[in-house]
């Protein structure tokens, strides 16, 4: 349990200093929103696209980011300096509960904007927010996986993606469907199933995840 | 075209793809068998 | 394999393709002519499928014991998976543009095996990507068995988003329309002997690594006795 | 772990790269109060060696093992046991000495350890610069670094991949002061290519010559 605090707080004392990940991640964000939204013009969209869109710029976003928290132990060459002094699946969570947070960020600056700025008129916040938060935990939690696997091979940016597409499909299927419903439904019953999903997804990613990790770090 | 002969043309095409490849398979096989046989490892062969 | 067996296998299928074109009756309200397609398209996809689960297996062997032999094994069930994924696709879409007038529809079950071939393909390239062949085996285990904890999330999430348009009750006896008799005898031999004709290659093609690992086993060690 | 009785076992040892025997047999045994050296020609897998009796690499075959008074340790509490010091194994650059003394002694759940700290800060001359970020440090500076890092919770095994690198006069004395003291009753695992070194030495390895 400490080390996961150490660690966590490390990554955050070397984010602080160099804000490398969250730079990269708000201003992907930033861009695609804009883009995304130059290129629809006045047009107002359904929610169905627009749920859709919001999950993709999260989804592309998150991307450009998630990766870093393990590549820079590769690249700095401290991942073994790590190895010798910390159990894996401490530093599995710890680098977990950074994306996690790292995701909380940029869902506070990216749910405003989206809604001012794409005219996204949700019904119902309780849906909204209960979406994104249990959502977090999925991406998080895959994210984080992935990115410990795709840091020990050689090509490392393209392949984040390629890897994390077909594992995060569930969360990216569920999300669009939630936040959808959170436009036209003021129930939450209505999201009841992609909420479920979305929790278990988030729980077994990450017990998996946990048992897995071993073999990703341990040489 | 008769919708028949569209299944059996597709069909025959992934048929011969698939025993060809077992051909090939079969081949390759045959040859490690022998060069293993060569070297007197049979009793490795479980 | 011995000589009997692939005697049989050889009657079987040859009395499969006699039964899918001549004996079984077309289906006659949507599928037609194609109804012969049918006892072809269903074992592959099923193949593709059952090979996804016996990479996992494999993946999760590897991982518990380190034997780079169980690593080969989940690579070739692996090479074969995409092969009759890809298979599938191919004579599905084809059946698809003639029965619902085009080739893609996002139909549950074309998702499902679009996904597979994303898994497969990020298998592959995660594969190509990692030189070293112990840490090859490891990542790409590991990435397998987390492919396969996320396939309940597809069978559960996917259909009740997408709706179907693949003719469900007709594969479905409890569906409005049940297979008559003698569609339902040449479809289940079909796909009985489909699964042993591609499990027969797969055990050949098992055989060739094992093969090669021993020569290699032999080489190394005649490396390290000098 | 006063007076144990440390082992460090190698059995056996071969490592593959590909398709290139980097690692052919290797065995040895070393016990509480003796030194190993480990050397050979550049490229001839000392590095990789270290590696392996550290657990940061898997063996092909054969396998490492650890004893504390015969009794063997987990794979997962050997990390309280060693200390390393290597070329490859590098600092976190953007935080300071002191952030990063702190990161690895509370990592291994260490108290009271500012005493050692400034003893050893003091013995490798870097009193003054703890509140540094480590990426301003010159490469001797930083080695001097590692060593203070590796050597906190006064490990029982020790291993120096190239004890010399980037080290002054100064340093090579404060190094060669450390070793000689982590012989006396501990594990000393030295990888290097200088035949000085090999003085230290109870047992000699020589990697990559037939």
């Amino acid at each position: 349990m400490k080390q996961i605090w150490l660690i966590f707080l490390k990554d955050i004392q070397q984010e602080f200093k160099t804000r490398y990940a969250i730079n990269a991640i708000m201003l992907f964000a930033i861009v695609t929103l804009s883009a995304v939204s130059f290129s629809i013009g006045a047009y107002t969209a359904t929610t169905r696209v627009l749920a859709a869109l919001f999950w993709i710029i999260l989804f592309f976003s998150s991307m450009s980011g998630l990766s870093h928290i393990f590549i820079r132990e590769e690249e700095t060459q401290t991942a073994d300096t790590l190895k010798l002094v910390a159990r894996p699946s401490s530093i599995y969570l710890g680098k977990f509960f950074f994306n996690l947070i790292l995701l909380i960020l940029l869902e506070v600056i990216l749910i405003p904007l989206f809604i001012a700025i794409m005219n996204f008129k949700v019904v119902s916040f309780q849906i909204f927010l209960l979406t994104m938060f249990i959502g977090n935990f999925g991406l998080a939690g895959g994210g984080t996986m992935v990115a410990a696997i795709i840091s020990k091979a050689s090509t490392k940016g393209a392949l984040f993606t390629v890897l994390s597409f077909p594992i995060l499909l569930p969360v990216l299927i569920s999300g669009i469907s939630a936040t959808r419903k959170a436009a036209e439904s003021v129930k939450l019953m209505d999201a009841q199933n992609e909420l479920q999903a979305l929790l278990a997804y988030g729980v077994i990613i990450i017990v998996a995840s946990i048992l897995l990790f071993d073999f990703v770090w341990n040489e | 075209m008769n919708p028949e002969y569209v299944v059996m043309i597709v069909n025959l095409v992934i048929w011969t793809g698939i025993f060809l490849y077992l051909w090939r398979t079969d081949k390759a096989v045959k040859k490690l068998k022998q060069e293993i046989e060569e070297l007197h490892l049979t009793e490795k062969l479980d | 394999m011995s000589k009997l067996w692939k005697i049989i296998l050889y009657i079987g299928l040859s009395l499969i393709i006699i039964g899918a074109f001549v004996w079984a009756p077309l289906e006659p309200k949507i599928l037609k002519e194609y109804t012969r397609i049918f006892y072809f398209h269903v074992p592959v996809a099923w193949i593709c499928v059952l090979f996804f689960l016996i990479a996992a297996y494999y993946s999760f062997q590897f991982l518990r014991t380190k034997d780079l032999l169980y690593d080969a094994y989940a690579k070739i069930s692996n090479e074969l998976g995409i092969l009759f994924a890809i298979l599938a696709t191919v004579t599905g879409s084809i059946w698809a543009k003639v029965t619902w007038g085009s080739f893609w529809n996002w139909d549950p079950r074309e998702t499902s095996i679009f996904i597979l071939l994303l898994i497969y393909g990020a298998y592959f390239s995660l594969r190509s990507a990692v030189e070293q062949e112990d840490r090859r085996a490891r990542l790409a285990a590991v990435y397998s068995l987390l492919a396969f904890v996320t396939v309940p999330f597809f069978v559960f999430v996917v259909p009740r988003i997408y709706f179907s348009l693949h003719p469900d009750p007709v594969i479905n006896t409890q569906g409005k329309i049940h297979l008559e008799l003698r569609q339902r005898v040449v479809f289940f031999s079909s796909l009985i002997f489909h699964t042993v004709l591609y499990l027969w290659l797969f055990q050949m093609r098992k055989t060739q690594v094992k093969l090669q690992m021993i020569l290699r086993l032999y080489k190394e060690n005649k490396m390290l006795e000098e | 772990m006063l007076n144990a009785k440390m082992e460090l076992i190698a059995e056996k040892i071969v490592k593959r790269f590909v398709h290139f025997l980097v690692l052919k047999n290797i065995s040895f045994k070393v016990s509480s109060g003796s030194a190993i050296a480990i050397t050979g020609p550049n490229g001839s897998g000392k590095t990789t060696l270290v590696k392996i009796l550290c657990n940061l690499m898997a063996p092909t075959r054969g396998q490492v093992v650890y004893q504390n008074n015969s009794q063997k340790i987990n794979r997962e509490d050997i990390f309280q046991y060693i200390g390393l010091v290597g070329p490859y194994l590098q600092l976190y650059q953007e935080l300071s000495a002191q952030e990063n003394i702190d990161f690895f002694a509370r990592m291994r759940n260490l108290k009271n350890y500012s005493a050692r700290v400034k003893q050893l800060m003091e013995l490798f001359n870097l009193s003054g610069r703890e509140h540094d970020a480590v990426k301003t440090y010159s490469s001797g500076m930083q080695q001097r670094l590692k060593y203070v890092c590796a050597l906190i919770h006064e490990p029982e095994v020790l291993f120096v991949d190239e004890p010399r690198s980037n080290l002054d006069q100064a340093g090579i004395e404060a190094v060669y002061s450390i070793l000689q003291e982590q012989k006396k009753d501990k594990i000393l695992v030295i990888s290097t290519n200088d035949q000085e070194d090999l003085t230290l030495a109870d047992q000699i390895i020589r990697v990559g010559v037939a």
